[in-house]
């Protein structure tokens, strides 16, 4: 509760804020420090389970360790995000402190999303969710790029809007209870009605759509090459994870008991992502582009924990979605400091920068799954919950070679930046100060921390 | 057969002949127009089932205001039918009007089967349409979504600010 | 009036608008044809509404206002995209002087 | 997190890594060698207390707790089989360094730490008493080594270790889902529902139709990495392309990884499986003996054949391991060892005369024996030993594992055997092109080498003899180890 | 020490110790320093071997253990060391000729400088050590220890001269040609533990009973195909000839006197086996006497003096095996210490000839050096008896014995067995004609550089002619003198098991009066046609023709070989490696890679960045979903 208000509420200072701020830096300064008091907030909040708001919800949230924990994984994520790529947002365009409003209205859709407790809740956060990132897409104007992408996010987003109302409004008329309360629709053992089948299946759409899977991933590569880097990453990372648990929350809850009747159409759902995305990863010769797929094949993965829906599952998708988050953030970061996208562009930069290329490895090792980094946790918990579960062990297998695949892909970055001399003229990196190398060590840092001991997220969950 | 029944399939015909209408008719104002004829129909089927406070406000904000809003781009941007960029190759356009038409066949076929689709709708009376019942729930169980709406009414009052601002010379 | 009938007749605009976005290649049509799904779903939910209002009147009596409320914001996020998504359309055509979906593919592969 | 009392292995680990991330930053080149050179005779050392002070049953260790929740505890313990290979890849390491002392390396620091991390991980391959601290440790091993191979290696080198890596990755990712199925079988611990400790992994109940498709995906990712035909392309070319200090790594130790692997976490796992498949593996392995060693007759470049000649002998190792027979597991324990230490003298050599002349290529040698005696004397009783020559300590080892196969099948030793032949034509021809015969141009002007290759060379030797004469104390350390592997199968 | 006779380990253990003097300090010894280790060495284990010889003698056998070489659950190999009647009686051979042949060798190696000539030494040196092993060793792992080591050590004789590829390839041969031997040994080893669960000869011999037919035959057979290599016999000969481009007091001492008979030396160790196994038996007959036709037919046309040496040495180890096929044990392991003697003395010879040749080994080159070399012609000329079994020489009494067991077994074998012999004194007289009967043939220089060699070389050579006349007069048969036979009761302890299965079938005295005869006449003829035909021979360019040719080309044996075994395995290796290894395999190992790169670059074209495309296939997605949920799962 404490995040949504504080959330908007900054979100609306902000926005007032681009009247009177002088300084071009000054809305920086105020959503770090905003996005502080709201993280701490969140973790007091989950600490002693009392918000600081009274507010009559009627039960259309509810906030659950697993949600709260989830929430200050994310904007622990966008903090580091802030640090990391505040001064890249300033340079997107003239209306900065609207660009961190917007932000902080898609941080307040977020929550919604992860705690609503009816579908007009899911709705409406998902919705608050996407509308500005319309915007932010859209924001750099004069870029034909940015247009398009921005043009095909909106058509096809509301497009998948109108087929998920369509599965809320199938769902609402198929249970007996006509509410739309999660306790009240959750089904119960047995075949479900037809009418609840046609909603799952188009509410299984539109959620696919949301975190970018395949057959409905064909938005992600053109958007996210498309929008500016910045906001690229923010889309790639923390909208991604925020879709996955209300994603998660949805189908545990609601169509938890009658997995078996539709596990085989994640399965199908994710064995496609997994395929398309780290096959057509392979290809890419821009690093942005690659990155964007190699942010469906992550999407793959992670969908295994919705196929699976059981403890394992839900502890390992907190865990990969901070080390997914983690990596790609600080991927995009360095990414946003080369002049030459291309993975050619990377050619040498071992010599030339080698603590931006040292830290980059970790994240690529952390994105391959290795071992020591918290991306093998989070890989790993996936695959102990798909084997848990026991059905369609052929996909864990597709997984792992998928996994390898994607080795193919990450480590061209790593031979480009240590094995391989660029041969024309370096192209040049602007605007490494020692704060932001201070930052990509932490950040690899806590990636190694996480490989180690993953407990210190996931014992918050056996709270 | 009734008169509700009567006025229920001349709506229903009336709205998908209209829609169809408006993906088909070359010139863009023409197809806005046909949309507001279906969102008239839409309205009054609301009458028929007694929504009464829907019916009102579809009638304002859809028809009314919305399509205002879209005619209002198109003549700003006068497009007409010959600014219409061509059709894209044939085949591709049967090949969506099969693959939507068997989406419909499907469903329908599907829910054929589920009894549930027998049950029936109350027409013409009952008081959950009326405005006094809607919002009364509204200001007291739905006042968090109200409010937290007008976050999404915000953002969309940014982005439309931001997007549409001329900029002053890129520096 | 049974609700089957209600159920054809949304999924049938519905899938009409579905063809409009297969098929039309101007973004002004397009957004159109998805307010026409936006709208099948309303009339779909007050329909349905209105058979809970008999139905299950009696284990869950908000049941039918619930779906009302919904269809209501349902409207307000549409207009809420409405203004968002001219703007988008403004903006580009601005810089390309076109509606056309398919004339900007620099992003593609 | 760690716990209170430090064993041998927790140094055997901890130095080498300690030591690796200090040496990342030390810019100087002689003192990262200096240090690396006093961390690895450290661990050397500590191995070797180790011998004298830990028995050799010891299965159970302290417990370290590490995931709680998943049931993953940070445990390392030391036996017989442990202590063979904890010690080789102890020895190897001083060995390599010494021997590269000369050759120098562009920023040493990065290149020394690497290789230090990679022994920490070979270390904790040995080691680790968990299925999952395990996986650690086996990636922790490759890791390291791609990047020494595809920084420091030769001008193919990139494609040549990124298929190694990958290659490798794929079959230990393949692994993980194995490892991954047997815990989700284990009794529930305090914690955790399942447990990864060896000891739950052991007593883990699973019928045969489940052991035969485990088997499998273990048998891969141990088969890739030994390599076993037809599962080896990978191994020549990363030889070839790696820098020879590594490729000492590579084959000197890592391989033995696949081998140790499959005794402890393959054949006592899953039984039942082994008796059904063993015929099969077996038979492939006897190919790969053959085939290689045909291969390596035909080879011209010095690496491209010791390679294969390793081939070869791993598949030997390999059957002698499927035979489930004590003689040949003991066998495999001590050849184990063996095969390290021969295959490092091997590559020594190798570099000594790569250094001097700057080629490989067999067809441009000769008669080195005129100028650099000294070399050729170790050379041929290195090769000799190589080729299992009695009173060398490969004769011990493979005249056990022949053993082993025969009492398994006759006509597959008779068949193997042919190898000793082959071995024999592919040795000498090496040795009389590149030894023997007049010197030519770029031979001529060789010098003998100088004295700290040749102490670490006369060390090699000594261990050669050693263990060919006197193979008993460290059979007997194999013992118990062995004997714990069969019980499985009573 | 319980027994005295445990000290043994010093008889191998001093050649190891100047083994690794000489090696390893041979850049710092002087020549005669070396030399001095070298034969002083030998000479200490001499000594011991003649005090352990008598030990024995007084009936004092003993099996000494050392320590555990491998002791696992499943075997126990102990290194122990056997010394009985057989072992200490090659001990005297290989210590006593081995002394001979160093002293020898300090001489005629003097031409190398000092480095190489410790190297030689120290070579030589480990060669007895490891001849010693062999016949010492209380097992059979042992006996294979000595068994490779000679190998090894052959194999580094043999290249001795490294410079020359084409002693390399000889040294090669003889090395892979051994290992095929090897194997077979090996083989029977396993075969046997298998069975018996031990290596040791004792235990072995004690459980041979229990041992199927089938085991026993196939175990005598895989040791015998060890012996037909280590001893040169049909097929694995071909090496020994070539072996002759060693230094010459290696052919002697290796090639000739010690190493080629470890085949003799282990089926008469383990002779009891061999008892068991008739067909082992008939087989190793038949191999030994065709071995020895061929060798001796293909030494007729030779003309390298030391090819010629070296072919008669196949054919004479061809007689032993034939004894031992037929059974007559001792007589073999006789004829293996009288051809030591008379087959090193000829060695030697031929070498203080090619010595004062300087370097020249053609035949045809030499002639009439009797007058210039007379110490080395008498011997010469008594070693060349001795071989063509002239009574008294010591050639005559242990060729009489194997044909006589022979006979006894199947006449047909002692007809050949005969026949072979006339042919030995043929060729044998051919040899000595050609080079020291006639005038010399040889060039100016040649003719005046020639001189008799010094003491060093001519003193071995003297003792070996004693010992190639008297040698013999060990083993006199019954019908010369009763009791005359004091080999045969001297060994009579290792062969009783043998014995004891096959009754003794004693041929009448007259029945032995013909055979004698016959063979000594025949031998005496074309001893006598050999000495006038070659005495006056002279050099005819006329290429040779018919037979003749084919002879002179041995056959055309090595061609053979060539053909079908050397190609074809080189033509797989080919195909294996550049075929199957780069095509096929990491062919397919690549071909997945490529697949990935091919399917990458085909999934691409989807994302063909039109929305009425994406949203096409997001509604066929949405189809696909649906029929699955409503129509497929049930």
């Amino acid at each position: 509760m404490n995040a949504i208000i504080l959330t908007a509420l900054f979100g609306i200072i902000l926005m007032f804020g681009g009247v009177f701020f002088k300084s071009k830096s000054t809305p920086k300064y105020v959503a770090i420090g905003g996005l502080i008091i709201v993280l701490i907030a969140n973790c007091l909040e989950l600490r002693n389970g009392e918000p600081f708001f009274d507010i009559n919800l009627n039960d259309m949230l509810r906030f659950t360790s697993f949600n709260l924990t989830f929430l200050s994984v994310i904007f622990s994520a966008t903090l580091l995000y802030f640090l990391l790529n505040g001064r890249d947002i300033e340079k997107v365009g003239t209306n900065v402190s609207e660009y961190f409003a917007l932000i902080f209205f898609v941080l307040c859709g977020v929550g919604i999303s992860a705690t609503y407790n009816t579908l007009l809740t899911l709705f409406l956060g998902i919705e608050i969710m996407s509308i500005p990132l319309y915007i932010l897409t859209a924001s750099d104007k004069r870029n034909l790029k940015s247009n398009e992408a921005a043009l095909k996010y909106f058509l096809m987003g509301s497009f998948s809007t109108g087929i998920m109302l369509m599965g809320i409004a199938f769902i609402y008329g198929g249970n007996t209870q006509g509410s739309f309360y999660i306790d009240n629709i959750a089904l119960g053992e047995g075949k479900m009605p037809v009418m609840i089948a046609v909603g799952l299946v188009f509410l299984l759409t539109a959620m696919s759509f949301k975190v970018s899977a395949a057959p409905f991933h064909f938005w992600t590569p053109d958007v996210y090459d498309g929008a500016p880097t910045v906001f690229t990453s923010f889309m790639a990372t923390i909208i991604k994870a925020a879709g996955f648990i209300a994603f998660l929350r949805l189908f545990e809850n609601v169509f938890g008991k009658v997995q078996p009747q539709w596990q085989i159409l994640l399965a199908v759902i994710t064995a496609a992502t997994l395929l398309i995305g780290n096959l057509t990863a392979v290809f890419q010769q821009s690093v942005k582009r690659m990155l964007a797929y190699s942010s469906i094949a992550q999407a793959g993965f992670m969908l295994l924990a919705i196929f699976a829906l059981n403890e394992y599952a839900k502890e390992g998708l907190v865990l990969y979605a901070a080390a997914y988050c983690l990596a790609s953030i600080g991927l995009f970061a360095i990414l946003i400091r080369m002049n030459d996208y291309t993975i050619e562009g990377f050619n040498g930069l071992g010599k030339r920068q080698p603590l931006l290329a040292v830290t980059a490895t970790i994240f690529l090792l952390s994105l391959t799954g290795v071992p020591l980094t918290a991306g093998f946790l989070g890989k790993f918990y996936m695959l102990v919950a798909v084997m848990n579960d026991g059905h369609q062990k052929w996909l864990a297998i597709l997984a792992v070679l998928c996994a390898a695949i994607s080795a193919y892909y990450y480590f061209r970055i790593i031979q480009a930046m240590f094995f391989k001399d660029s041969n024309e003229a370096p192209s040049e990196i602007w605007d490494i100060n020692p704060r932001f190398k201070a930052l990509l060590v932490i950040t690899a840092a806590l990636i190694i921390l996480l490989g180690i001991f993953p407990s210190l997220i996931a014992d918050w969950l056996h709270y | 057969m009734s008169l509700t029944e009567i006025f229920f399939w001349f709506l229903s015909v009336l709205a998908l002949g209209s829609a169809a209408m408006v993906v088909l008719s070359k010139n863009p104002v023409y197809s806005i127009l046909f949309l507001i004829i279906t969102f008239f129909c839409i309205t009054g089927h609301y009458i028929l089932l007694n929504a009464q406070f829907l019916a009102i406000v579809n009638l304002i904000v859809y028809a009314g205001a919305i399509m205002v809003l879209f005619l209002f781009v198109v003549m700003l941007m006068n497009l007409n039918a010959d600014s219409e960029p061509p059709q894209k190759s044939k085949y591709l356009w049967f090949i969506g009007v099969i693959a939507g038409g068997s989406l419909l066949i499907i469903l329908v076929a599907a829910l054929k089967e589920s009894e549930a689709s027998y049950q029936l709708t109350q027409m013409n009376h009952g008081n959950v349409g009326l405005i006094a019942t809607l919002g009364r729930t509204l200001f007291t169980n739905y006042v968090f979504p109200f409010e937290i709406s007008s976050v999404l009414f915000l953002s969309a009052m940014i982005g439309a600010v931001v997007l549409s601002k001329r900029e002053a010379v890129q520096n | 009036m049974p609700i089957y009938y209600y159920i054809v007749l949304a999924i049938a605009l519905f899938t009409i608008g579905i063809i409009g976005v297969l098929t039309r290649r101007n973004a002004i049509i397009i957004f159109m044809c998805i307010e026409l799904m936006l709208n099948a779903v309303n009339l779909l939910l007050v329909a349905f509404s209105k058979m809970h209002n008999i139905a299950t009147a009696a284990t869950n009596p908000t049941a039918a206002i619930d779906a009302q409320i919904f269809v209501f914001f349902i409207m307000v996020v549409a207009a809420a995209e409405v203004s968002v998504g001219l703007a988008i359309i403004v903006m580009m055509y601005r810089n390309t002087h076109s509606v056309d979906v398919n004339f900007l593919n620099r992003l593609k592969n | 997190m760690f716990g209170y009392s430090v064993t041998f292995p927790h140094l055997l680990v901890f130095v080498p890594l300690i030591a690796g991330l200090i040496i990342f930053f030390i810019k100087k080149e002689n003192s990262a060698k200096a240090i690396s050179l006093f961390a690895s005779i450290v661990t050397l050392s500590v191995s070797c207390f180790s011998l004298c002070y830990a028995d050799n049953k010891d299965l159970n260790w302290v417990p370290y707790e590490w995931l709680k929740y998943i049931g993953s505890s940070f445990s390392l313990g030391l036996d017989g089989m442990g202590k063979i290979l904890t010690l080789l890849t102890a020895i190897a390491f001083p060995v390599i360094f010494v021997a590269s002392y000369k050759s120098s390396y562009k920023n040493a620091n990065v290149f020394y730490g690497l290789m230090l991390l990679s022994q920490a991980g070979l270390m904790g391959v040995f080691l680790s008493m968990d299925a999952l601290l395990f996986y650690f440790f086996w990636e922790l091993a490759l890791i390291p080594v791609y990047f020494l191979c595809s920084r420091w290696g030769g001008e193919r080198r990139i494609q040549a270790t990124f298929k190694f890596f990958v290659y490798t990755f794929a079959g230990s990712l393949l692994m993980l889902l194995g490892i991954i199925y047997v815990y989700l079988h284990t009794d529930r611990t305090v914690y955790a529902a399942h447990s990864f400790s060896i000891n739950s992994f052991y007593s883990v109940v699973l019928n045969a139709h489940q052991q035969n498709w485990l088997f499998w995906l273990f048998f891969i990712a141990f088969a890739i990495k030994m390599p076993v035909f037809p599962f080896h392309t990978w191994q020549p070319d990363a030889y070839e392309q790696s820098p020879t200090s590594v490729t000492m790594v590579l084959s000197g130790v890592m391989v033995k990884m696949g081998l140790f692997a499959v005794l402890r976490w393959l054949i006592p796992v899953f039984p039942e499986a082994v008796l059904n498949f063993s015929n099969i593996v077996i038979i492939l392995s006897i190919i790969g003996i053959i085939y290689a060693s045909l291969i390596a007759i035909k080879q011209d470049d010095l690496k491209r054949l010791i390679a294969y000649s390793s081939i070869a002998h791993i598949g030997l190792m390999c059957a002698a391991i499927f035979t489930v027979e004590q003689i040949g597991i003991e066998g495999v324990m001590i050849q184990m060892f063996n095969h390290g230490i021969n295959i490092i003298g091997l590559w020594i050599v190798v570099e000594l005369i790569e250094r001097q002349t700057g080629v490989r290529k067999i067809s441009q040698l000769g008669g080195i024996a005129h100028t650099a005696p000294f070399l050729t004397i170790m050379l041929v009783v290195i090769a000799f030993a190589n080729i299992a020559l009695p009173l060398t300590n490969a004769f011990v080892g493979e005249f056990m594992m022949f053993n082993g196969l025969f009492k398994y099948n006759i006509w597959y030793t008779a068949i193997a055997g042919i190898s000793i032949i082959l071995a024999a034509v592919y040795t000498l021809n090496m040795v009389k092109n590149v030894f023997y015969g007049n010197s030519n141009g770029l031979t001529v002007a060789m010098k003998d080498i100088s004295l700290n290759e040749k102490m670490i060379l006369c060390v090699i030797i000594v261990a050669i003899f050693l263990i060919g004469i006197y193979p008993q104390p460290m059979l007997d350390m194999a013992k118990d180890s062995v004997s714990l592997i069969l019980s499985r199968f009573k | 020490m319980s027994n005295t006779l445990q000290i043994g380990w010093l008889i191998p253990i001093l050649p190891l110790i100047g083994f690794l003097i000489n090696g390893i300090c041979r850049k710092q010894l002087s020549k005669t320093l070396s030399g001095l280790i070298g034969s002083g060495v030998i000479l200490a284990s001499f000594a011991i071997s003649l005090f352990v010889f008598f030990q024995v003698k007084n009936g004092n056998t003993h099996l000494a253990h050392y320590f555990d070489f491998i002791n696992t659950e499943s075997i126990k190999v102990g290194f122990d060391f056997q010394i009985d009647q057989l072992s200490s009686l090659f001990l005297l051979i290989i210590t006593g000729v081995g002394f001979l042949i160093h002293v020898y060798s300090t001489s005629y190696m003097h031409e190398e400088d000092s480095k190489d000539f410790a190297k030689y030494f120290s070579y030589l040196n480990l060669f007895v050590f490891s001849m010693l092993l062999l016949v010492m060793g209380g097992n059979y792992i042992i006996m294979f220890i000595g068994w490779e080591g000679v190998g090894l050590c052959s194999y580094l004789l043999i290249g001795y001269w490294f410079k020359n590829n084409d002693y390399n390839d000889a040294a090669k041969k003889a090395f892979i040609m051994n290992r095929i031997g090897d194997l077979g040994f090996l083989l029977a080893v396993f075969w046997l533990i298998t069975k018996t669960g031990t290596a040791d000869y004792h235990e072995v011999f004690a459980n041979v009973s229990k041992l199927s037919t089938f085991d026993i035959t196939g175990i005598t057979m895989l040791l015998f195909v060890g012996a037909t290599g280590k001893s040169a016999q049909i097929p694995l000969y071909t090496w020994l000839p070539d072996a002759m481009a060693g230094p010459t007091p290696v052919s002697a001492l290796i090639h000739a006197a010690t190493m080629v008979t470890a085949g003799i030396y282990m089926i008469a160790r383990s002779n009891i086996l061999f008892t068991m196994a008739p067909f082992t038996q008939c087989v190793i007959a038949v191999i030994g006497l065709a071995t020895a036709v061929l060798a001796a037919t293909i030494a007729l046309k030779q003309n390298d003096i030391k090819k010629v040496l070296a072919y008669s040495t196949v054919s004479q180890l061809g007689y032993m095996f034939l004894g031992l096929g037929v059974g007559a044990y001792t007589g073999s392991v006789f004829h293996v210490m009288t051809h030591a003697f008379f087959k090193a003395l000829l060695f030697l010879g031929a070498g203080s000839v090619i010595h004062a040749m300087s370097g020249e080994q053609d035949m045809r080159n030499m002639g009439g050096l009797k007058k210039y070399m007379s110490i080395t012609h008498i011997t010469f000329l008594l070693g060349c008896l001795a071989i063509a079994g002239m009574p008294p020489f010591s050639g005559f009494f242990s060729k009489d014995e194997i044909l006589a067991g022979a006979f006894a077994k199947n006449p047909v074998y002692w007809a050949i067995g005969v026949l072979t012999a006339f042919m030995t004194a043929f060729y044998m007289f051919r040899l000595y004609a050609m080079t020291f009967l006639g005038k010399f043939k040889g060039t100016h220089d040649q003719e005046h550089h020639l001189h008799e060699s010094p003491a060093a070389i001519t003193i071995p050579l003297i003792i070996l002619a004693i010992l190639a006349v008297v040698g013999g007069w060990v083993g006199i048969p019954e019908v010369f003198m009763h009791g005359g036979h004091r080999l045969e009761a001297f060994l009579e302890p290792v062969f009783a098991p043998s014995n004891a299965l096959v009754e003794k079938h004693h041929l009448s005295h007259s029945t032995e009066y013909t055979l004698m005869a016959v063979s000594v006449g025949g031998a005496l003829i074309a001893l006598l046609f050999a000495w006038n035909k070659f005495s006056k021979y002279q050099k005819t360019e006329a290429p040779e023709s018919g037979i003749g040719k084919v002879l002179s080309n041995k056959w055309y044996v090595d061609e053979l070989y060539n053909t079908i075994i050397v190609k074809p395995i080189q033509a797989i290796a080919a195909f294996f490696n550049n075929i199957l290894e780069k095509k096929g395999i990491d062919g397919f190992v690549n071909g997945i890679g490529k697949a990935v790169n091919y399917g990458s670059r085909q999934i691409r074209l989807l994302q063909n960045g039109q929305v009425g495309m994406y949203v096409l296939l997001m509604v066929l997605g949405i189809l696909a979903l649906f029929i699955i949920q409503l129509f497929l799962v049930k």
